[in-house]
């Protein structure tokens, strides 16, 4: 761990959703964690497991059901006031999955990126409004061109970097990137990633990354947090959750990566993951490792120390 | 091939430095999304002739009343009952020629009474034509068309009336385009204030969902619930009848469609993700809603403004068939169909006229709405 | 009016009529005709309107009825013997023994005694049974304010075939006035055991005239067959009428045309394409129409009560004009308010109406009186409303009249208030109105129908006239000239010279309705001036 | 082994709007007997409208085969009108699409919707198409079919409908499957089952597949051969081994090195910059040149032909050909190459 | 299911009693008497009697409250211009023809429109698919009593294949049902051809293609019962707006309906009779948005199992 300062804490965490027929849908049950400073943290899991309600709660988009999302020493689930919530507006930003949903196709792009800085007042005039678009459209790697133009005009991979210079324009610390590069095409997702990665060197960013794409998660990500239904069941540094699985979940979810090489593929074997032996009551995240956390029991807990 | 095969020179396997930026050009020229839509129904050729249509009436509609000396209310007894006549149009039939159907014992006995009957006399006849000898279904007469000059019995040889007259010897033309103005000044009108209500009403509900939009639906239920006529006779007879009232009745029930429609659409994308951005912005609801809904559900409402200026049109002219319209002498489409409906058999061109205008609208309305549905749609777009 | 052209076609008609004698003579004489609305009601006492005063008329029978054309003639009382007191103040009726009704039951003087104790009961709460009976027959304004017994009404019944009425004032028009539905007798037993659905439908209906109704379908229309316990049955001649209810003029030409329909009125724009039809008939109402200039209105009295004003108006508009468009017709443009053949001199026989052209249409003359009204009340621009109702007809109304008055008055403007009948009469009734067109329909045959509506302070004085002098007259008229019928035609008469010389109302026509009637329809080609329409007693279908 | 499908030179064009779109330019290829080919490459280049090509799917008016021949069974696809091709469709070849949660009607028993292909193709009875339908809920891996049958899609998960569609592509046993991305939409889990299923299926009934995916990783698993599209042609095809271990188009190589391996640590991942050609006008010469980082001068000229690298391996790529430079592959390609080389050089 | 339902059944109760409030206080604020039609010849005292007998000099909320106590027993006054005749009867009466027609109308619209619509779609973008267009167009487009004028004129007038009105027999019924299924046919046509052709380019159809299914088949089997549903959601509204508001028609072909009825009602004030239809129709509403709903879930499995549209 380079970096020890913690810019997001998690603590206890849950998210219910209450629904017509099934009562109440417990898309995110009690998680905890920190994320510390220029770090990419990862959160992996199976569909529907609560990784965008998770971060969509921790960036206020949900009234969380309770628990505490900590953002630079502050709760941002506290009664906050108009003006702090627009000052936590600026700091954490998010990018999205779908680049066709994401961008409003009746703007052009340069109102897309200028929305922040018309919301928040970053830019005292037009011409320097024009400027900023103009810069950050450079900085993702598109052209001053693009400013007049509409977002339909645009290819996926050149809409994520649009999504992303929107976010990027007012100037965040932290970014929730949710599933950034699932709907791209492969040899697009690798120019998104890039971007990614070189802003944060640039800027010192911290994402929150979320993906279901475990190959591309171990590559940008320092740690990583395995979520299943509500819960994280393991959290370690990448390399350690690759090379040291615990969790049958997680066991599970590394055998099924599909590899691009045919001879890892020829040998594969499949770990299945029986959700009967799932039991979330009797169990807690406990540290097995230095940094190398599990959902457990104490038994369990035990079985893995050894 | 074979041949090209001497001319794979060294040079041409060069290898040669492609600019990383080179890709990132857009291959397709720059459009917004109106003029990529309004390109998309220009190919549409029954759209653009909705429009043209709808913009050839609209502009007669202007201008036609000034085409001649008539006013809208310019009574002339002498002159009532006038078909209409067109200076060299008279291949077309507009040659003022009005045929009467007239019955009687003999030929002759038919003949001399449609000349008693209708004040005519024997020379200006121009044509007579047995239609039904005697049988049992008709009394045992004759029925004779007769075909009258009766601009010349009437003394009005250099006197043309495009449309002809009504029953007040008012000129038709006139009071069709007058009538056209109003039809689609009801019809825009009540189309622009259903929009404003219907959008911001379907916005809101949409928007806040939950317990607000609870109400607001049960508001709607209610209000469907109860007859459009009841509303509309009350708001006619609450403020003074005429345009207005017309108007605001229009209004209070017209709305309801849009509403559902743009509730609907509204639901639908709230939760899309570029709302979503634009809240964790710090977007306010009010930017929200007009910024971003509303934008996109444009098209949803620019088409079913389509359909609420025909109907309103339409609504306008039913509420003149109970009664309940426009006040003489102003006239609507609706009305001047409904008055010549009373007369059609006898001076059809009086019904023709309107009901082909209002006809020609409609379906200019409905086609150019269909067109634009496609070239709106988000599917459409490539 | 139709006479000429009828003799040529019935000898066409005899001729082709023989090879199918016999045909014709077995077939039923079944009149099929349409009515623009269902009957409202079929309680005599009960009706208000013309339909149902109709239908009760063809099912019941009173003292007397009206032959076509509207010549009263013994009912259930023989006429000739009917006795009246010197005072005109006690009527004796001898009844025919032979009367019936449709069950069989005689019809006797009590069912008359009870049939109008029914009308005047405040508990049955009949309109006309008031305003006929009220100050006329002895103790009916009494009885209807509650404060004697319906049993105290001054009418009696000394044996099973006289009955006798007392009245409170002499009343010269009696004769006509007894048509009139509230006086119809009524079988008491009949009645009350129907209770409540009394002439709800054909079976609660207890017939004692030409015809009985068999069926009634609600807004569907309606069936009458011969009733063949009726004392005079020999003598009519129908079958049967059967009625359809048709609201929509076209459909109505159109159940004609196909030979549904043996007879039916046309609307105005239907005249037009009729007119010349061998078929058609035009008939004469004894109804005429009006302009009312409102002086008593909220804004405008100032105006309506100066003399060049009103006559202005008056004189302003064209009568035939408003005929043409509004019944397209051959109705009579007229200056007078009493209808011309509807009431004569009692000895000399002349028409009441003399045709007074005082207030005929003059541009001219109008343009003179509008000037000095101006100057008088010192306006140049004045706006007046037009109230009117919202039917085609109606409509056509207000239009007319807005484009003659503005067109030959300078300065001024007509707004046109269009609303639907109740709310119009209701204006009316308020006098929430400036202008208005009205007609009037007499309730019986004398010109003091007509006549007394604009006494000071009358009921349906809506205009808001009053002339002290007019008021005299009528007051005389229906007092001590009642029983002298010339001084009383003469007074009437003054009393209409003056109110047209006021220009109290502006009158605008005598109204005529058109049909097209199958020749072999007979005896329908006359209206009644007052009361039922038509008198299908005497109607036939001669094919 | 006999080729049971052999497509040559298959054009297919729409009409649309912007104009006349060359969807696929010229394809060849062939599939024999019980072996799986994959299909790569970028979205849009072609694979979907090949293979609804291959089914006689493509929509007219719009939709055209101007030019190409699909043989199968000894009969030319392209030229079989409507009547005779709904025989062949879901009885010889049937196909899998990408996304379950659309591809089942709605408003259908999940039951009827086997059944229908096989009442329809091999005229059974009701009774036998359920006998038969249970039979393949079973095979495909759904518990309580007996249940199933009779509740529609949406009571049913993605995982769970995406084998629904597999039973019914699988109903009368087909001779070619063609699966378009039928594992896109789903979790890694359940797309490592799927997969496994098909395999399964494969080897007990002898069907060749057409599998068409954009994920390498899929393809390495599943695929025989692989086939990789760009701009409407197979721009290289080879075996699985071919294509992963000796790539020779600068586009296989720019596919295979944007995906990291799990332990891949550059610090920059391969990426193929800038986007797809407009197949309304397709570029002169090689389509993917503007994209190349080793493009040629020739590239911009003329398209290249098919070249040979083995039996079993071709590519259209300029680079092959004799005048052309030498060119090392990049080295994430490289690496990945010379890893799996070593231990190929180590096992053999 | 049976929560459901009763939920619903409280929805349609409060919603009525607000439209039945609603209207009562709306007649109370409309101008004119219903006791005036006489010309004029009613006194004041009289009308005052009149008043007293309607129960119409009570304070407004008892008025309200005693014509909401009638109306669970069912009753709903006499009209006060059929004298004496129950509102109740005159509605039973009336509602018959006018729901005969209207359902006629609109099975009969309904079911053409639908075909018309497919026909469209299938031959989307051939001159089939325009003329269909534009007839639905003109189906919308002309005013219903011209067209009913005209079909009487010439098919029973002047051709005599039709009677010229009257609501007797069921060839009475053919020329009515026809003018009215006009406008129903069109929208039908109109709404099932853009959903026919969103179903037909999707990929349920696309499988059902692969599967060898016939164009037939594709069509009815697979296609229809998606369309529809959207096509239920116009088809509700309208069903009661036929069966109600069918004026026009009614007044032209003299169909002793409840339409006209109402129209009259409302012009000589008779308030019983206005609440009493008002009621019925909106009786009416609430019931056909509950079987529309419930039609629904027959045709959508989807919805059936959440337990009804919820919005
Ligand atoms: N607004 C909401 N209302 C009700 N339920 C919701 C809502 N949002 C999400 N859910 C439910 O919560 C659960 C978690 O959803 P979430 O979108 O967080 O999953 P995810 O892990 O992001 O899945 P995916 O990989 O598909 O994006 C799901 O069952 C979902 O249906
Ligand atoms: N019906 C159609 N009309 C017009 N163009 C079409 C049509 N179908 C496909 N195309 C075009 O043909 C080209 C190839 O499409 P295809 O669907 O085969 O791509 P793909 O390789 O399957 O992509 P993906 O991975 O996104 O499924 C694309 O440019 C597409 O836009
Ligand atoms: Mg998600
Ligand atoms: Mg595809």
């Amino acid at each position: 761990m380079k970096q020890q300062e913690k810019i997001l804490e998690v603590k206890d965490l849950k998210q219910h959703f209450h629904s017509g027929k099934n009562g109440v849908i417990k898309a995110v049950d009690g998680i905890s964690f920190d994320i510390y400073r220029g770090e990419t943290f990862g959160l992996v899991g199976e569909s529907g497991c609560g990784k965008s309600t998770t971060g969509r709660t921790i960036i206020r988009l949900y009234n969380a059901t309770s628990g505490e999302v900590i953002f630079n020493g502050t709760n941002v689930h506290g009664g906050k006031s108009k003006k702090d919530l627009k000052a936590f507006n600026r700091q954490m930003q998010m990018i999205f999955q779908d680049p066709y949903a994401s961008l409003n196709p009746r703007m052009t792009v340069k109102d897309i990126i200028a929305e922040g800085m018309d919301i928040h007042g970053l830019a005292k005039s037009d011409k320097e409004k024009t400027e900023r678009v103009h810069e950050l459209l450079e900085t993702v790697g598109l052209n001053k061109q693009h400013a007049s133009r509409y977002p339909h005009e645009f290819s996926g991979g050149q809409r994520q970097r649009i999504g992303i210079a929107r976010a990027l324009a007012v100037d965040p610390e932290f970014i929730i990137a949710d599933e950034p590069i699932s709907a791209l095409d492969v040899s697009i997702q690798a120019q998104v990633v890039n971007l990614l990665k070189e802003l944060q060197q640039e800027r010192g960013l911290t994402y929150l990354f979320i993906a279901h794409d475990l190959s591309m998660v171990k590559y940008i990500s320092d740690r990583i947090a395995v979520m299943y239904a509500g819960r994280i069941v393991e959290l370690a540094e990448s390399d350690e959750l690759y090379n040291n699985p615990l969790h049958s979940y997680t066991k599970s979810l590394l055998s099924a990566i599909p590899v691009p090489d045919p001879d890892f593929e020829r040998n594969r074997k499949r770990v299945a993951f029986d959700p009967d032996s799932y039991r979330p009551e009797d169990s807690e995240l406990r540290e097995v490792s230095p940094g190398h956390w599990v959902l457990c029991t104490s038994e369990e807990y035990k079985q893995y120390q050894a | 091939m074979d041949k090209a095969k001497n001319e794979y020179t060294k040079e041409k396997f060069q290898r040669v430095h492609v600019r990383e930026e080179l890709g990132e050009e857009l291959t397709r020229p720059q459009l917004s999304y109106w003029k990529d839509a309004w390109l998309r129904l220009a190919k549409n050729k029954g759209a653009i002739g909705g429009l043209v249509v709808i913009l050839f009436i609209v502009a007669i509609a202007l201008t036609g009343p000034l085409m001649n000396d008539y006013s809208m209310d310019d009574a002339n007894y002498d002159a009532a009952y006038m078909p209409p006549k067109v200076k060299g149009l008279s291949w077309l039939g507009l040659d003022g020629m009005q045929t009467y159907e007239v019955q009687g014992t003999t030929v002759e006995d038919a003949i001399q009474r449609g000349l008693d009957g209708y004040e005519i006399e024997e020379k200006y006849v121009q044509n007579t034509e047995v239609i039904e000898e005697p049988n049992e279904g008709n009394d045992n007469y004759y029925k004779v068309a007769m075909e009258v000059d009766i601009y010349g019995a009437k003394g009005l040889d250099d006197t043309y009336y495009w449309f002809g007259t009504d029953s007040m010897g008012r000129d038709l033309w006139t009071r069709i385009w007058k009538g056209t103005q109003i039809s689609l000044y009801i019809g825009v009108l009540a189309a622009m204030i259903d929009m404003v209500i219907g959008v911001l009403y379907g916005g809101i509900s949409g928007y806040y969902g939950g317990r607000t939009d609870n109400i607001m639906q049960r508001i709607i239920e209610v209000l469907s619930g109860i007859p459009n006529l009841v509303i509309v006779i009350l708001m006619i007879m609450l403020l003074s009848p005429g345009l207005l009232a017309i108007t605001i009745a229009l209004t209070i029930t017209g709305w309801i469609g849009m509403a559902r429609i743009v509730r609907g659409q509204v639901l639908k994308l709230k939760n899309q993700e570029f709302v979503l951005a634009a809240r964790t912005l710090g977007a306010n609801d009010k930017r929200v809603l007009m910024k971003h809904l509303i934008p996109n559900v444009l098209s949803v409402i620019i088409i079913n403004t389509m359909f609420t200026i025909p109907s309103a049109i339409f609504f306008e002219s039913f509420l003149s068939f109970i009664g309940l319209g426009l006040q003489p002498p102003d006239a609507s489409l609706g009305t001047l169909i409904d008055t010549a409906f009373d007369d059609y058999r006898v001076y059809p061109y009086m019904l023709l006229f309107p009901a082909l205008i209002i006809s020609l609208l409609m379906i200019g309305f409905n086609i150019l709405a269909d067109g634009l549905r496609d070239a709106l749609d988000p599917k459409m777009r490539r | 009016s139709t006479g000429g052209d009828n003799s040529s076609q019935e000898d066409t008609e005899e001729e082709e009529g023989n090879t199918d004698t016999d045909t014709v003579t077995e077939e039923e004489k079944i009149l099929r005709i349409s009515s623009t609305s269902d009957i409202p009601t079929m309680d005599p006492i009960m009706t208000e309107d013309n339909v149902s005063t109709q239908w009760i008329d063809t099912v019941y029978e009173g003292l007397y009825r009206q032959a076509p054309g509207g010549e009263i003639v013994s009912g259930i009382a023989k006429m000739e013997e009917t006795e009246v007191s010197e005072d005109g103040l006690t009527y004796t009726f001898h009844l025919r023994d032979d009367a019936k009704w449709a069950n069989g039951d005689p019809v006797t003087a009590q069912d008359f005694v009870y049939g109008w104790q029914r009308a005047v009961n405040p508990d049955n709460g009949s309109f006309y049974g008031n305003y006929l009976m009220s100050g006329k027959i002895k103790n009916a304004a009494q009885i209807f304010a509650g404060e004697l017994a319906p049993e105290e009404l001054g009418v009696s019944a000394p044996d099973e075939h006289t009955f006798v009425v007392e009245l409170e004032v002499p009343v010269p028009y009696f004769d006509s006035y007894v048509i009139n539905a509230n006086f119809l007798p009524a079988h008491q037993e009949f009645v009350e055991a129907q209770g409540d659905n009394f002439s709800l439908s054909p079976e609660s209906i207890l017939a004692n005239g030409p015809y009985k109704m068999t069926s009634w379908k609600a807004e569907n229309g309606w069936e009458l067959v011969k009733n063949e316990e009726y004392w005079d049955a020999e003598n009519v001649a129908l079958d049967g009428i059967s009625v359809k209810v048709l609201k929509e003029a076209d459909t109505r030409l159109s159940n004609y045309e196909t030979g549904n329909l043996d007879r039916v009125t046309l609307s105005g724009s239907q005249v037009k394409d009729n007119q010349t039809s061998p078929e058609f008939q035009s008939l004469n109402e004894a109804s005429t129409f009006y302009m009312k200039m409102n002086q008593e209105s909220a804004e405008k009295s100032e105006y309506m009560q100066n003399y060049n004003f009103r006559m202005a108006l008056s004189k302003a508009f064209d009568k035939q004009a408003y005929i043409d468009v509004v019944y397209g017709n051959d109705s009579t443009p007229v200056n007078y308010f009493v209808p011309a053949e509807f009431v004569e001199h009692p000895e000399t026989g002349e028409d009441f109406q003399t045709g007074s052209d005082l207030l005929a249409f003059d541009k001219e003359a109008a343009q003179e009186y509008w000037a000095k009204a101006k100057e008088e009340l010192g306006f140049e621009e004045v706006t007046l409303s037009f109230l009117s109702g919202d039917t085609d007809v109606a409509k056509d109304i207000s239009e007319i009249m807005k484009t003659e008055l503005e067109k030959n008055l300078e300065g001024l403007t007509i707004e046109t208030v269009n609303v639907p009948w109740a709310q119009q009469l209701d204006l009316m009734r308020t006098k929430e109105y400036e202008l208005a067109v009205s007609g009037w329909v007499p309730d019986y045959k004398d010109a003091i129908s007509f006549i007394d509506i604009f006494v000071t302070g009358g009921e349906n004085n809506d205009v808001g006239y009053s002339n002290e002098e007019y008021d005299a007259l009528v007051k005389s008229a229906k007092n001590e000239l009642a029983l002298d019928p010339v001084a009383r035609f003469e007074a009437l008469q003054e009393a209409e010279k003056i109110l047209l010389e006021d220009a109290a109302i502006a009158p605008i026509l005598q109204r005529k309705t058109s049909v097209l009637a199958k020749n072999y329809v007979k005896g329908l080609d006359q209206l009644n001036p007052f009361s039922n329409n038509y008198s299908f007693k005497y109607v036939d279908i001669e094919k | 082994m006999e080729n049971i499908l052999d497509v040559n030179n298959l054009h297919v064009t729409f009409d649309t709007y912007g104009g006349k779109v060359q969807a696929v330019r010229g394809v060849n290829f062939s599939l024999k007997k019980g072996e799986t080919l994959a299909i790569v490459g970028e979205s849009g280049s072609g694979k979907s409208v090949t293979t609804k090509a291959l089914m006689g799917l493509i929509k007219k008016p719009a939709g055209k085969i101007p030019e190409g021949e699909i043989l199968f069974d000894g009969k030319d696809l392209a030229k079989l009108n409507e009547k005779q091709m709904q025989k062949i469709r879901g009885k010889d070849i049937s196909m899998i699409f990408q996304d379950p949660m659309t591809s089942l009607n709605p408003t259908m028993k999940i039951g009827k919707q086997i059944m229908e292909g096989l009442i329809l193709h091999q005229k059974k009875s009701k009774q036998e198409a359920k006998a038969r339908a249970l039979e393949l809920l079973d095979l495909v891996g759904i518990p309580n079919p007996e249940k199933r049958l009779n509740q529609y899609p949406h009571q049913f998960s993605g995982g769970m409908r995406q084998r629904v569609v597999i039973a019914i592509a699988l109903a009368c046993n087909p001779k070619v499957l063609i699966a378009d991305e039928p594992t896109t939409a789903l979790d890694v889990t359940i797309q490592a089952q799927i997969i496994e299923l098909m395999k399964d299926i494969q080897s007990k009934m002898d069907t060749s597949i057409i599998f068409i995916t954009h994920d390498l990783g899929v393809v390495a698993n599943v695929a025989d051969r692989v086939a990789v599209m760009y701009a409407g042609k197979i721009v290289e095809i080879g075996t699985v081994d071919d294509v992963f271990y000796n790539p020779k188009h600068p586009y296989t190589w720019g596919l295979l090195g944007s995906m990291p391996t799990v332990d891949s640590t550059e610090e920059k991942l391969l990426a193929i910059p800038g986007t797809p050609p407009d197949l309304i006008s397709p570029p002169k010469g090689d389509a993917f040149a503007a994209r190349n980082e080793y493009a040629l001068a020739i590239d911009f000229e003329e398209e290249p032909p098919m070249f040979k690298v083995s039996d079993t391996h071709y590519a259209a790529t300029w680079l092959l050909h004799e005048n052309a430079p030498e060119i090392e592959p990049p080295p994430a390609v490289k690496k990945r190459m010379a890893g799996i080389a070593g231990e190929e050089g180590s096992q053999s | 299911m049976a929560k459901y339902l009763i939920q619903r059944l409280i929805y349609m109760i409060i919603t009525l009693f607000i439209i039945i409030t609603a209207t009562f206080f709306l007649m109370k604020i409309m101008p004119g008497s219903p006791f005036n039609n006489l010309g004029g010849k009613i006194t004041e005292e009289q009308q005052a009697l009149l008043e007293e007998k309607y129960g119409l000099d009570d304070p407004v909320p008892v008025q309200y409250f005693k014509y909401l106590t009638g109306i669970v027993r069912g009753d709903f006054g006499v009209s006060f211009q059929y004298e004496n005749r129950p509102v109740t009867d005159m509605l039973l009466e009336r509602i018959g023809p006018s729901a005969e027609l209207g359902a006629q109308a609109l099975i009969i619209g309904a079911v053409l429109g639908i075909i018309l619509g497919m026909i469209a779609a299938i031959k989307h973008n051939t001159w089939i698919d325009y003329t269909s267009n534009i007839v639905a167009v003109i189906g919308i487009s002309i005013p219903s009593f011209v067209f009913a004028g005209l079909l009487q004129y010439y098919l029973a007038v002047k051709w005599r294949l039709f009677p010229v009105s009257f609501w007797e027999s069921p060839i009475h019924t053919v020329l009515p049902t026809i003018a009215l299924m006009i406008f129903p046919m069109a929208i039908c046509a109109r709404f099932m051809r853009t959903e026919m052709l969103e179903v037909l380019g999707s990929d349920y159809i696309e499988l059902a293609r692969a599967k060898g299914v016939s164009n037939g088949s594709i069509m009815f089997k697979h296609a229809l019962r998606n369309a529809l549903i959207p096509v239920i959601t116009v088809l509700g509204p309208m069903t009661v707006s036929l069966m109600t508001g069918t004026l026009v028609i009614e007044q032209i072909f003299a169909v002793p309906g409840i339409g006209e009825q109402f129209v009259s009602s409302i012009n000589t004030n008779d308030y019983p009779v206005i609440m009493g239809t008002t009621i019925l129709f909106a009786v009416l509403f609430v019931v056909v948005i509950l079987i529309v709903d419930l039609l629904y879930g027959l045709i959508d499995p989807r919805i059936r199992i959440t337990g009804g549209g919820k919005d």
